[in-house]
């Protein structure tokens, strides 16, 4: 955990550094910082051990798989296991409820905090319900309802991202797609409050990111963060959309990668086997790792975080001169 | 499963370049009128005959907006750095230096320090011609250093957007230039900086979805394809049929979208009051 | 030209009124079903055969959400001053002085400080039997009284409305009290309270349109109309065809301007949650 | 003028000031602020004691009247007069673009303002599409955006209120008609800016105080600003909407009745016979009354201004206890 890197840390967690701290040497990789809450000194081992290594065509593909599995847990699992007294807000005031985001208000650690993110449904009927994850400008703007009530009331922001992107349809064009993505983000980057946001399944491009732009950027071990789906980076560039596999190793939307490329500041591990095997462990871990990224934010006044926040955002790409 | 692309380029209606990729440029796609070089620079390239607005190269682009002389350009030198060492069918590297000798671009964006009508401004203009005008870590560079030289001479930024999205060959760091260059228009503000985008043909995207949709004022040519998501793909994925005018000009003014479409022509003295306008203290 | 009409009180839907006049008021106007006084008072006034809400009076509203004897009212002596000298068919004063006998009020709002669930809060429920809820300065007073407690206190405000508009009979100084009210709200949002506001039926015209829809979270009962113009003025007016649950909670809760509609029996744990996660030091 | 009562008048104003006093004093009125603009002596005179004159029934309707005049000046007709370089913006940036309002900017008296206001059509085609200046909810938010802009740029907001009252349309109500109205004044309560106000025409109910709150409210001398027309009144009241000049005259919707209610701050004069006589000289006299209640509202810090708006709509309203 990132917090673990400033704070002195506890008996076990001192090993943990340790073993960490070893085998990030080994590896010569800046990662592992979302690794530490995990109790259990061997599955740490076993996972620090898959985090550190280059991932494979392989492994990225999987991840792509695990991202989507359909047993994945999505925001309102995590929701009822990392939340007390959750009450979930409805509406955008002007045009719908947008089932393909939540978002409302709960208690974290016994603070309490607004949650905003993407929604997927199991079934089929929920899954049409849910758009299958994809937002319109009306969910976006549950979203910013909500973090300008949290922000009001000093509520700090969790959001969670899962989604394929957003939804591409005509309704959604008309209401001004572009430009409430591009408002959502403007929204978050003039909050005051701590932001924390984790990618959780599928990060897909503007509409992932137009409720990521958080003071703390986390991602799951499995989930995904990309500019494209595999499928439309493989149509576009290859013509050809069943070369996706090729096309998901080349982008490198998995965690390592993302971290290693400064996109997120930490990883978020899941249990043995990816987070749709224990949906309640896949849960302890987020929390504890919501929670120290939280913390290590708490404690800036409002401009300086905003100002960190601008900074750490401000920083991303890579150039020559 | 709807289809997950939401960046890829397209063209649809009025300046159809698809179909006109192997005509003469200065043969009007819309009317089929045919124009002597100097004729069409002398006409801003606007078909004197039919209007339609032909697409237009950054430097080209300046030299019709500000007051003669008076561009200073910034940041020339910045370059991608191939962080993913991207290869599709080609090498990332291979495709950037070809761009670089067809536009005589470094990217798809050029920055300055400018007068319009005699107001001080900081321009950022885009060229669709060097690789889809896509946004990758150059762009968000030049557009983010764009912000913070209007934030710190105070000066009003005027950006002209042509952008087909992300550049894909940066993979996810082409995404974060969305809320780098949001974070950017928020220092903006921040100053109390006046921010004045002019949409052309097309504007799509990462670039819609992130600074391009944060102008103060917000202007558009006719039309021009201003959509998230293209025609195309939003046809494919939710077989709905279109509108005749989806994503255009006429039709973002008519839903809210726009605060006006200008011809070419109106384009520098509605600048000019502009600037004048936000010309302010504090 | 259309109508001018916007503060008209109208009934539709579920609760109706109208028709029901003559009804006896035990009689469920949606089902026929007819209780006892006890057992009504005991479902909350809900219809138990099919959840029909009747109507609550404001002294019955509070009984039913706040903990006993935790309701201390205040400015309970405040009355109209009858600024126009209003006479339409009767004088407004006959009509106010007809409305305090038949409901035991002052005006239509009560207000108090009370706990719910065991959190302290600022309460102010209005009652649809005086005058239909109409706003005057009487309403727009307490209201914001209301308000300035709760800031005073750093307490939450939460408040029941049931309104067919404003004050008719205060002419301008009844449409006074919206911008009166939100100013109100203003000063609360400054004081970081937070704000619940319940709909009832139902909430039309001046009080939707000025401190009821500024609740940090807005929550109804089932079947009310919330609507700033009535069907009967929008059909009258429009000729359009209106959808069958026109201004009902069900709508406004799918078109997004509701957070929740809660039953009678859910709304006091509802408001007991949302209490404690609001409770919050500076 | 209000301003003039606090800054030292000139020559000619100070013998104003003197009538005015005098006028002020003989009918034991607290009015005729609005009236110093105009600069001839004797029609200054005539149009004292008519303001100054108890309204009679006949005078309340002829405000009615006039209030609804054809060729009376629209907000437009003002902004072509008032400002130089008037930009109209357009656009809700979520749904579309309600000409039933206007909302722009320009140089008034050589500093930058916003300008927004309903919008009136003359033909049958303009009074179409402008919806005979009633507003949806898209023309509510258009007017909101245009005011933050002007709050975040420091430019002091001007609005004209000129509506029969909010659009009673479907499509109205489900775009949250009765929300916005709400947000569209608790927006004006927080703006930083001096904001005037003026009723130029009909201040139709929920509608035309949707964009009202402001520092400085005034109205024309043959405004209307009520909470129904009269018609509406007469058809719930007296349920018989042939009665409206009865319910007009018990309404008390002038501005002279408006400003004895304490709900205006001034009143200000139209040329002889009604603002549609003579469109220039009503622009002249507008914006000398607005360029004077903008002065008494400058010189304040954002704080105390925004303080001041809220304990002016605070007494609103009469009492007994
Ligand atoms: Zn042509
Ligand atoms: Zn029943």
């Amino acid at each position: 955990m990132a917090r673990r890197r400033r704070q002195p840390p506890g008996a076990s967690a001192a090993e943990q550094l340790r073993l960490r701290d070893r085998l990030a040497r080994l590896t010569d990789l800046p990662l592992l910082r979302g690794a530490g809450v995990s109790g259990e000194m061997a599955r740490l081992r076993r996972q620090l051990e898959r985090i550190a290594a280059e991932p494979t065509e392989d492994d990225v593909w999987r991840a792509v798989e695990l991202a989507r599995h359909q047993a994945r847990p999505y925001t309102l699992d995590y929701a009822e296991r990392i939340l007390d007294d959750f009450v979930e807000l409805h509406g955008d005031r002007s045009l719908g409820d947008d089932h393909a985001i939540v978002a409302g208000l709960g208690r974290f650690r016994g603070a309490t905090v607004a949650l905003v993110g993407h929604q997927k449904g199991r079934d089929i009927h929920e899954r049409t319900r849910r758009n299958f994850g994809m937002a319109m400008p009306e969910g976006y703007r549950k979203a910013m309802r909500v973090m300008e009530i949290a922000d009001r009331h000093g509520f700090p922001v969790l959001s969670l991202v899962d989604t394929p992107g957003a939804y591409p349809g005509v309704s959604a064009e008309q209401h001004g797609q572009g430009g409430w993505i591009a408002r959502s983000q403007l929204a978050m980057a003039r909050l005051c409050v701590p932001t924390v946001a984790c990618v959780i399944g599928e990060g897909g491009s503007g509409g992932a990111v137009a409720i990521a732009l958080a003071d703390r950027v986390l991602m799951q071990e499995n989930a995904i963060y990309s500019v494209i789906s595999p499928e439309g980076c493989a149509a576009i560039l290859w013509r050809d959309a069943g070369e996706a596999k090729k096309a998901a190793a080349a982008f490198k939307p998995d965690a390592r990668h993302c971290l290693e490329l400064g996109v997120i500041d930490a990883i978020v591990p899941e249990p043995a086997g990816g987070a749709h095997a224990n949906h309640d462990e896949a849960a302890r871990l987020l929390a504890a790792a919501l929670e120290a990224a939280l913390a290590e934010v708490a404690g800036l006044e409002a401009d300086e975080r905003r100002r960190a926040r601008r900074a750490k955002f401000r920083a991303m790409g890579e150039l020559t001169a | 499963m709807a289809s997950r692309i939401d960046v890829s380029i397209e063209h649809r209606g009025p300046p159809a370049e698809a179909s006109s990729a192997q005509r003469d440029p200065n043969t009007c796609p819309s009317c089929g009128s045919h124009y002597r070089e100097d004729e069409l620079e002398r006409a801003l390239r606007v078909c004197p005959q039919c209007g339609h607005h032909f697409p237009l190269r950054a430097r080209q682009r300046v030299a019709q907006l500000v007051d003669h002389g008076t561009f200073v350009e910034q940041e020339e030198s910045l370059r991608s750095a191939d962080p993913l060492g991207f290869f599709d069918v080609r090498p990332y590297t291979e495709r950037i230096a070809e761009a670089e000798v067809s536009t005589g671009l470094g990217d798809a964006i050029v920055i300055g320090a400018a007068k319009i009508e005699r107001r001080d401004c900081q321009l950022a203009v885009m060229d669709f011609a060097f690789m889809g005008g896509s946004m990758g870590s150059v762009v968000g560079e030049k557009l983010a250093r764009a912000c913070e030289r209007a934030a710190e001479r105070r000066l009003p930024l005027v950006c002209v957007t042509a952008s087909g999205g992300a550049r894909m060959q940066e993979g996810i760091l082409s995404l974060m230039q969305m809320p780098k260059t949001v974070c950017a228009v928020d220092l903006l503000r921040e100053s109390r900086c006046a921010f004045f985008c002019v949409m052309t043909h097309p504007t799509t995207a990462g670039v819609l979805a992130s600074f391009a949709s944060l102008g103060d004022v917000i202007v558009a040519e006719p039309g021009a394809l201003l959509s998230f998501t293209g025609p195309r793909v939003v046809q494919q994925t939710t077989r709905e049929k279109l509108p005749d005018d989806f994503g255009l000009s006429e039709s973002n003014l008519r839903l809210g979208h726009l605060d006006a479409i200008l011809t070419r022509g109106e384009l520098r003295p509605f600048l000019g009051r502009l600037l004048a306008l936000f010309e302010h203290g504090a």
